[in-house]
């Protein structure tokens, strides 16, 4: 309400920086679909992004956009937080959202979604699907995030088919999709019959589908390339952050907050279903997915993590729970 | 124990069809004399156009003309600099892989979602299905696409090229000794031309490979590196077609190895006397991310190893790689 | 009548062609850019107003071009050294990866005072990026074997050597994140007071005076020259490869090593997994460019920042996409391969009568 | 060969050169090095294509664009230095570049009826593939084995090059001109890696062939040899031809003296000898050449101050190798070197620079300087390492440019504007070997060993090297001056020495001499006359 405010009754000018190219699929392509539909829903807001910047260049790239003007500064990658974070006392007037990371500042917020929650709920169609009670996942470096959703996938699995057990196999890349191709089939010929996959290509999905095996997969639906063998997909649907956080610097009164939600505020979810994935299994998926929402149900309360902070979930979790066969790679 | 040892034979073969074609490819350019380091480049001009063509028109096998055709068109460029312009070969390699890099990035991020049917895997008839009965490897290599099939064959198509054929054996003669191959009648521009651009060709044909025929998909950087491969897999090959199968497959097998191996705790329990110094060391060696340097010490190893002891035999390089050429030498 | 293209080797680059061709060879690059640009929709001239010109002419354009040219200095001259005795150092980008993680691990271990803690991890950064190298020089120096090759292979490994350390002995405590924990403050570089400008940029201007000088000015840079020119006549005259060619890839180690560690303390603050900046490429061209001089090298290293930065700038604000960067900066290096040859040899395209035109009369069955 | 001009940057190498060849002779190409021979003959063989002139090969003119156009007009070339490949087989090094198709696509070959199948073979787009994507070798190898016996060569034709001795080489290079049913066949110096018997086996082939109606050119140094094999013989000095005549109606004597281009030798003033301590020993001395054959085999010399020693021999008998021996350039095998009393043996080069030794090596391109850099930097090549240019690790450019300046300047040494900007690359071959020489020799050296110092320089330059080196040697260093030059051996030497086969051979001195005598042990020595051996170097014999 500060008329002195640049963003005021003018509306918003916000930027976004993604660390790719945005593709037709992945973790940036999420991000700018609910950029675009947000720029779409609003008519006080106009947006620009820049892709393909590094860590390194992040703070150039902000602080230009500041001075051409922006109010928001959204940057959607775990190594733009540092930067970001220093940068952000110097342009007080400026709204900086940081995805993924940790840190905050009083003109700075962190934002982040339950991913594990729509994983779980993969992982529970995974269990009803599978015949050789075998599930494989393939990765690309055992850190914490991935670490956490391929718990939670399992997790998912061995609810409601105890006799789950599953592989992962690290590719050591975040794309390289022979290699994603080469992991899947290493699995599927092992006995696997549902792939789940943290890549940024739609390889691992193509491979499970082209071996006869259940693929799932997350932050966008990669329905095309599963063909009948698609289960669904982990989303983000940004804008349910997006959309809020917007309005509420355009009506001035944004604070900075650490922001991670998950089903209950429909920032993460499911995708939408394979053609062949039966009924009963998304009924039964539905229900689990209400016992999330309710509290009825957590994602870890039959787990080691049971319990565990936020702040432990986040950053610190580095071993599988219960079915998963071998060890986090120790480094 | 078979069936594991069938899935690494197959990821094995499967792992080294695209090394097999780039490493043919640099092999010949090589041989001729002139170095490219742009392959990875070429592979992804080749992997983008075969697949765009593909979705545009259906054909996987225009699909592979195309990323051929492209694949020799960018080649093209390396030869006229260094061939034509005696330009330096390791810069105008990197430059093409740079370009291509570049080129691909920019035209193929609207195909990062499309899905095309690629070359299904295919037995061979009639004997086919006799052959996919040989255990362990039967299926491995019997049981593949067509591109698969045309990089084993080039192995020996190559090595009948190079040392039966009077083609071959000009462009031998022009990566050893460009005088005495002009002195004997040998267009030493045109044959290393050709080399060079058969060069393209083939590594256009190994990103066609992988875009058409073992991901059918585009993904931005999706060689994810193995151009390089290729590069080192020539040294390692000593310039000899043979070994670059036995090389891919090398290198296939430590790829699949990579993950394969993470089904297998290695490290010794705790009753092991030896369990407090050995566990650290093998967990080390057995550690993915020191695992994918292997190939690249092996390589370094190899090439050490046949320099140092075989200076003037079969193994070394060819003696005028790198070389440009004039007639006049200034 | 034929169509005649003659090559004549040039007996001296004209001065004006030693200077004018990069220019040249950059403007042709841009024109044929430009059409990529005007087919994307954009006005190639609002564009490169845009990247050259706001670039050069804000005190934002400036201080981030320096920022970026300071890491391009340093890779540049680790090409640029061993350039000068005729060695390809392919592979900067690789010991700027060991450089790196040696010179974050000492600002991460040891507790120094910023005065003594700064210099130690350029030290540490350049011991790392020169030992990396070493091998690759003693197997040129004693086998002849390609440094080419070695130094890209090493490369490779390299790369895996730094994602295994974010990932293990030097991961940041806590937390299971690739990187390393923040350097502190002590260990980075400022900005120079009253300035804005990152003080590397000193650093840089020392070490590419010491180059020249050391090119220039010193019998080792005497030696270094005349094995690159003759190494057969040089060793006649007493000067050792084997010395120089260690010499020479292990200064351009040092230098690469150099660059990683600017790079980390004054700009990232911390090693992370994907830390991969493409400098030790992006030299390769730039000691082309640059391979009269130490100082050229300096501003080839400008150009390329400005290229960079003003890339990034029609990024931002034209919303032109980052991979047109790319594609403008192989055209400079495509066309500047060309350019080099022009230097070289002098074409002349001429409509040739029929030779005969001495009308000689034929001796008989003889030559 | 009509008027033919071929013209490098800065050098005419052929000026209006007009040669015939009658079919069926064998003819001499003579001339001092850099006459212009060589050059000739690449023109001739499409290497270079010429400024101007033409060439007619039986009345035709030839169009000489490519090696490839000589080859299909029938001509035929044995370079001087070897082009083999030596990874390849021999056969495949004779074949190449002739595309010979697989048996079952030769033309004519084996069955003569017209059936479906010869018919088919025998198709154009066939035969065009075949000669490109098949390599057949059975044939040639029956030919080159059976044109090897009739030669009387004994060659493995499946070894690889790189497995054959010298002498081998040289007649596959042979085999490779034959096997093409020349009908003109260039020898450029093929005798000079040739031992005398395997020179007189070369001179019956070529007889053989010339007898079948070949014509051939023959390049060589040895008057010997133009006497005893060629009809007639041309002599090209300064790239102009001098003259043709018929062998038989010249002396070797003769012939020198158009080569040469002089009636008078220089008569240099030399002031009579002053010999001082020994500077330079060298006893049982054994060196390889490049290829790790023995070129050197066991030598003994001593050098006074203030004395110059001559080193007569025909090129390739180890003079190279002795001389890079002597400065440390290259590895001795066996026996020692020591230079004012200090034994050097295999230390690195800088060891014998610092005792005062100089070289001037005798291919002045690739061992004595760097084209592409400076005047000035080549005029301290050696003396960079000294504190006359600055203190420490400093070099002061300043100064070296002044010192090269008034070196310049001593020397006479013409086409410098700018010490610091004409390249080393941009002098003629004249001018750059003052400087060469005058950057040794200013270091007023104990040693100088001196490799061709004169070879390929202009008539004026000889002499005012020809002056300096005697003036140095007045001053008391001792010079040892290796030289194919009879006449400069026989004007500068205080003592003579013949090499053969790495071998000192007969020793002499310049008043004793009797150059008949010098000319044949240079060669081997005559028959029926035994060959002098040298019991001690130092003796000072002389032939009576
Ligand atoms: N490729 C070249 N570029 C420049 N100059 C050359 C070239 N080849 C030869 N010359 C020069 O041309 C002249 C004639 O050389 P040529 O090789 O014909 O001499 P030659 O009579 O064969 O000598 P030799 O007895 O040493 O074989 C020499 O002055 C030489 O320096
Ligand atoms: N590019 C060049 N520039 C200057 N001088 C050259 C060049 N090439 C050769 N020469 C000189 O020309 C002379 C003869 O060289 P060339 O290569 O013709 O040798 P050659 O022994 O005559 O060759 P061939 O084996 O063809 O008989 C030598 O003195 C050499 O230094
Ligand atoms: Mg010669
Ligand atoms: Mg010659």
């Amino acid at each position: 309400s500060g008329s002195s405010e640049p963003s005021g009754g003018d509306g918003v000018n916000a930027a976004f920086i993604y660390q790719a190219e945005v593709g037709d699929v992945g973790w940036d392509r999420a991000h700018e679909d609910a950029r675009q539909e947000v720029t779409e829903r609003f008519d006080w807001l106009e947006t620009e992004f820049s892709e393909a910047v590094a860590p390194g260049d992040v703070q150039r790239v902000a602080e230009q956009y500041v001075s051409s003007g922006m109010d928001a500064i959204f940057g959607t990658t775990f190594g733009y937080m540092d930067p970001l974070h220093s940068m952000a006392p110097d342009y007080p007037e400026t709204t900086f959202e940081h995805c993924s990371g940790f840190k905050t500042q009083d003109n700075m917020g962190r934002y982040y979604g339950r991913l594990y929650q729509a994983r779980f709920l993969c992982g529970v169609a995974a269990g009803l699907l599978t015949e050789t009670n075998q599930i494989g996942y393939v990765a690309a470096f055992p850190i914490p995030e991935l670490i956490r959703q391929i718990n939670a996938f399992v997790q998912g699995a061995r609810t409601v088919n105890p006799d789950v057990t599953a592989d992962v196999r690290w590719t050591n890349a975040w794309v390289d999709p022979p290699a994603v191709t080469q992991a899947v089939n290493a699995l599927t010929d092992s006995g696997a019959d549902v792939i789940n996959n943290h890549q940024t290509t739609t390889a691992a999905t193509q491979t499970a589908a082209s071996n006869e095996a259940w693929a799932f997969t997350y932050t966008t639906s990669m329905a095309e390339a599963g063909g009948d063998y698609y289960g669904n997909s982990a989303v983000f649907n940004w804008e349910e952050f997006y959309a809020p956080t917007l309005q509420a610097i355009n009506d001035d009164n944004w604070e900075s907050d650490a922001y991670w939600e998950g089903l209950d505020a429909g920032v993460v979810g499911l995708g939408d279903w394979g053609p062949q994935v039966p009924d009963s299994v998304v009924s039964e998926v539905e229900t689990k997915q209400d016992e999330l929402i309710n509290g009825d149900r957590t994602v870890w309360q039959d787990t080691q993590f049971a319990g565990e902070s936020d702040s432990f979930l986040f950053g610190e979790m580095g071993s599988y729970v219960e079915g998963i066969n071998g060890s986090v790679p120790s480094s | 124990m078979t069936g594991l040892l069938a899935g690494l034979a197959n990821a094995t073969v499967n792992a080294s069809t695209v090394l097999i074609l780039a490493g043919l490819g640099e092999l010949i350019s090589e041989r001729a004399g002139v170095l490219n380091l742009g392959v990875e480049g070429m592979m992804l001009v080749g992997a983008l156009t075969g697949f765009v063509t593909t979705v545009v028109t259906g054909s996987y096998w225009l699909g592979l003309g195309v990323a051929v055709f492209a694949g020799g068109l960018m080649a093209l460029i390396h030869g006229f600099l260094c061939i034509s312009l005696n330009s330096d070969q390791a810069v105008s390699g990197i430059m093409l892989t740079l370009l291509g890099t570049g080129l691909t990035t920019y035209f193929g991020n609207s195909y990062t979602g499309n899905s095309i049917s690629g070359f299904p895997e295919r037995t061979i008839p009639i004997i086919g299905d006799f052959l996919v009965e040989i255990p362990i490897i039967g299926p491995a290599v019997f049981q593949s696409t067509a591109t698969d099939y045309i990089a084993l064959l080039l192995v020996p198509l190559v090595w009948l090229f190079l040392y039966r054929t009077n083609i071959g054996l000009e462009l031998i003669s022009v990566g050893e000794d460009p005088e005495t191959a002009d002195t004997m009648g040998v267009d030493v521009y045109k044959m290393r031309y050709l080399a060079v651009v058969i060069g393209g060709v083939l590594a256009g044909a190994a990103g066609a490979h992988l875009s058409l025929s073992f991901n059918q998909i585009w993904s931005t950087g999706m060689t994810a590196g193995r151009g390089w491969v290729a590069v080192a897999l020539v040294i390692f090959a000593r310039w000899r077609p043979g070994r670059i199968l036995l090389g891919a497959y090398l290198f296939g097998l430590f790829n699949a190895l990579q993950l394969y191996s993470q089904a297998f705790d290695l490290t010794l329990g705790p009753g092991s006397p030896v369990a407090g110094i050995a566990n650290p060391i093998i967990d080390f060696v057995m550690n993915p991310t020191i695992m994918s340097t292997y190939p690249y010490i092996v390589t370094l190893l190899v090439l050490v190893i046949t320099v140092v002891r075989a200076e003037n035999s079969e193994l070394a390089q060819p003696s005028a790689l790198v070389q440009s050429y004039t007639r006049e030498a200034d | 009548m034929e169509f005649n293209v003659e090559l004549d080797a040039r007996e001296d680059v004209p001065q004006w062609m030693e200077y004018g061709t990069p220019v040249f060879t950059i403007l042709a690059a841009l024109a044929v850019s430009g059409i990529a640009l005007f087919a994307l929709g954009v006005n190639p001239i609002v564009a490169y107003e845009v990247m050259f010109f706001q670039t050069l002419t804000t005190e934002f354009g400036l201080t981030e071009t320096v920022a970026k040219a300071v890491p391009l200095i340093f890779a540049g001259l680790a090409v640029y050294v061993p350039l000068k005795a005729q060695l390809w150092n392919i592979g900067a980008e690789g010991q700027l990866f060991i450089g790196a993680i040696a010179g974050t691990w000492i600002g991460l271990n040891v507790s120094l005072p910023m005065i003594a803690l700064l210099p130690l991890m350029f030290v540490g950064a350049g011991i790392a990026g020169a030992l990396w190298v070493a091998i690759p020089a003693v197997l040129r120096a004693k086998w002849g074997i390609n440094e080419i090759i070695t130094t890209l292979l090493f490369t490779f490994i390299a790369a895996d050597v730094k994602n295994y350390v974010v990932r293990g002995p030097m991961q940041a405590p806590g937390a299971n994140f690739p990187q390393t924990a923040q350097l502190p403050l002590a260990a980075q570089l400022p900005d120079i007071p009253g300035l804005g400008f990152p003080i590397g940029i000193l650093l840089a201007i020392v070490f590419v005076a010491l180059t020249y000088i050391l090119v220039n000015h010193t019998r080792l840079g005497f030696e270094i020259t005349f094995i690159g020119a003759n190494d057969r006549a040089a060793e006649q005259a007493g000067m050792s490869k084997y010395k120089i060619y260690l010499f020479v890839l292990m200064a351009g180690g040092a230098f690469a090593g150099f660059a990683g560690i600017s790079e980390i303390s004054g700009v990232q603050t911390r090693l992370r997994a994907f830390f991969a900046p493409g400098y030790g490429f992006t030299a390769i061209p730039i000691a082309l460019l640059g391979r009269n001089g130490a100082f050229q090298v300096m501003l080839a290293a400008l150009f390329f920042a400005v290229i960079f930065v003003g890339g990034s700038s029609i990024e931002t604000l034209l919303s032109v996409p980052a991979a047109i960067v790319d594609i403008i900066q192989a055209l400079i290096i495509l066309f500047l391969l060309t350019a080099e040859f022009f230097k070289q040899y002098s074409v002349d395209l001429s409509l040739n009568r029929d030779r005969e035109s001495r009308g000689v009369t034929q001796p008989d069955g003889e030559i | 060969m009509d008027n033919i001009t071929k013209t490098f940057p800065g050098v005419i190498a052929n000026d209006d050169v007009s040669i015939t060849v009658r079919e069926g002779e064998i003819h001499g190409l003579l001339g001092e090095n850099g006459a212009g021979k060589s050059t000739l003959m690449k023109v001739l063989y499409g290497l270079y294509s010429a400024d101007s002139g033409e060439v007619y090969l039986n009345n035709e003119r030839l169009e000489l664009s490519s090696p490839q156009d000589a080859i299909d007009a029938g001509i035929g070339m044995v370079h001087q230095h070897f082009k083999l490949i030596p990874r390849l087989s021999v056969a495949k090094n004779i074949i190449l570049g002739r595309r010979e198709p697989a048996a079952a696509f030769r033309n004519g070959s084996g069955a003569d009826d017209s059936g479906p199948v010869s018919s088919v073979a025998s198709s154009n787009v066939l035969q065009w593939l075949a000669a490109r994507f098949t390599l057949g070798l059975d044939e040639p190898v029956k030919k080159i084995q059976s044109l090897a016996d009739d030669y009387g060569f004994d060659i493995d034709v499946s070894a690889p090059v790189w497995e054959l001795d010298v002498g081998e080489r040289q007649r596959v290079e042979i085999l490779k001109a034959l096997y093409r049913d020349v009908d003109l066949l260039i020898l450029d110096e093929p005798t000079a890696v040739l031992s005398p018997t395997e020179a007189e086996r070369l001179f019956e082939t070529l007889r053989k062939l010339t007898d079948q109606g070949l014509s051939i050119i023959i390049i060589t140094h040895k008057l010997k040899e133009v006497q005893s094999i060629t009809d007639r013989v041309t002599v090209l000095r300064d790239g102009e031809n001098v003259g043709t005549v018929e062998t038989a109606d010249v002396s070797r004597e003769e012939l020198a003296k158009m080569m040469v281009g002089r009636d008078v030798l220089f008569e240099i003033e030399k002031e009579s000898v002053s010999i001082g301590t020994p500077v330079l020993e060298a006893s049982n001395l054994r060196a390889d050449d490049e290829r790790g054959i023995e070129a050197l085999s066991g030598v003994d010399m001593t050098l006074h101050e203030g004395e110059i020693i001559g080193i007569a021999g025909v090129s390739g008998n180890g003079q190279m190798e002795l001389a890079e021996t002597l400065v440390g350039v290259r590895e001795a095998t066996g026996g020692s070197v020591s230079i004012n009393g200090e034994e050097l043996t295999n230390k690195p080069p800088r060891s014998f620079i610092d005792n005062g030794v100089s070289f001037v090596p005798e291919d002045r391109h690739r061992d004595g300087c760097a084209e592409p850099l400076s005047v000035m930097h080549n005029a301290i090549m050696k003396g960079y390492t000294s504190n006359e240019f600055g203190a420490g690790l400093r070099l002061d450019y300043e100064s070296t440019a002044s010192y090269t300046g008034s070196l310049v300047d001593e020397f006479d040494i013409r086409g410098i504007t700018d010490v610091s900007e004409i390249t080393a690359g941009e002098l003629s071959g004249g001018n750059l070997q003052k400087l060469i020489l005058a950057r040794e020799i200013d270091r007023n050296p104990d040693l100088l060993v001196a490799n061709q110092p004169t070879r390929g320089v202009d008539v004026g330059a000889i002499e005012f090297i020809r002056e300096r080196l005697l003036e140095q040697r007045d001053s008391g260093t001792g010079i040892l001056l290796l030289s194919e030059d009879l006449d400069e051996i026989l004007d500068l030497s205080d003592r003579i020495l013949v090499i053969y086969e790495g071998e000192f051979v007969y020793e002499t001195t310049p008043d004793a001499a009797d150059r008949r005598r010098i000319g044949l042990e240079m060669n081997g020595g005559d028959v029926g006359q035994q060959s002098q051996p040298v019991a001690a170097a130092d003796g000072g014999r002389s032939e009576s």
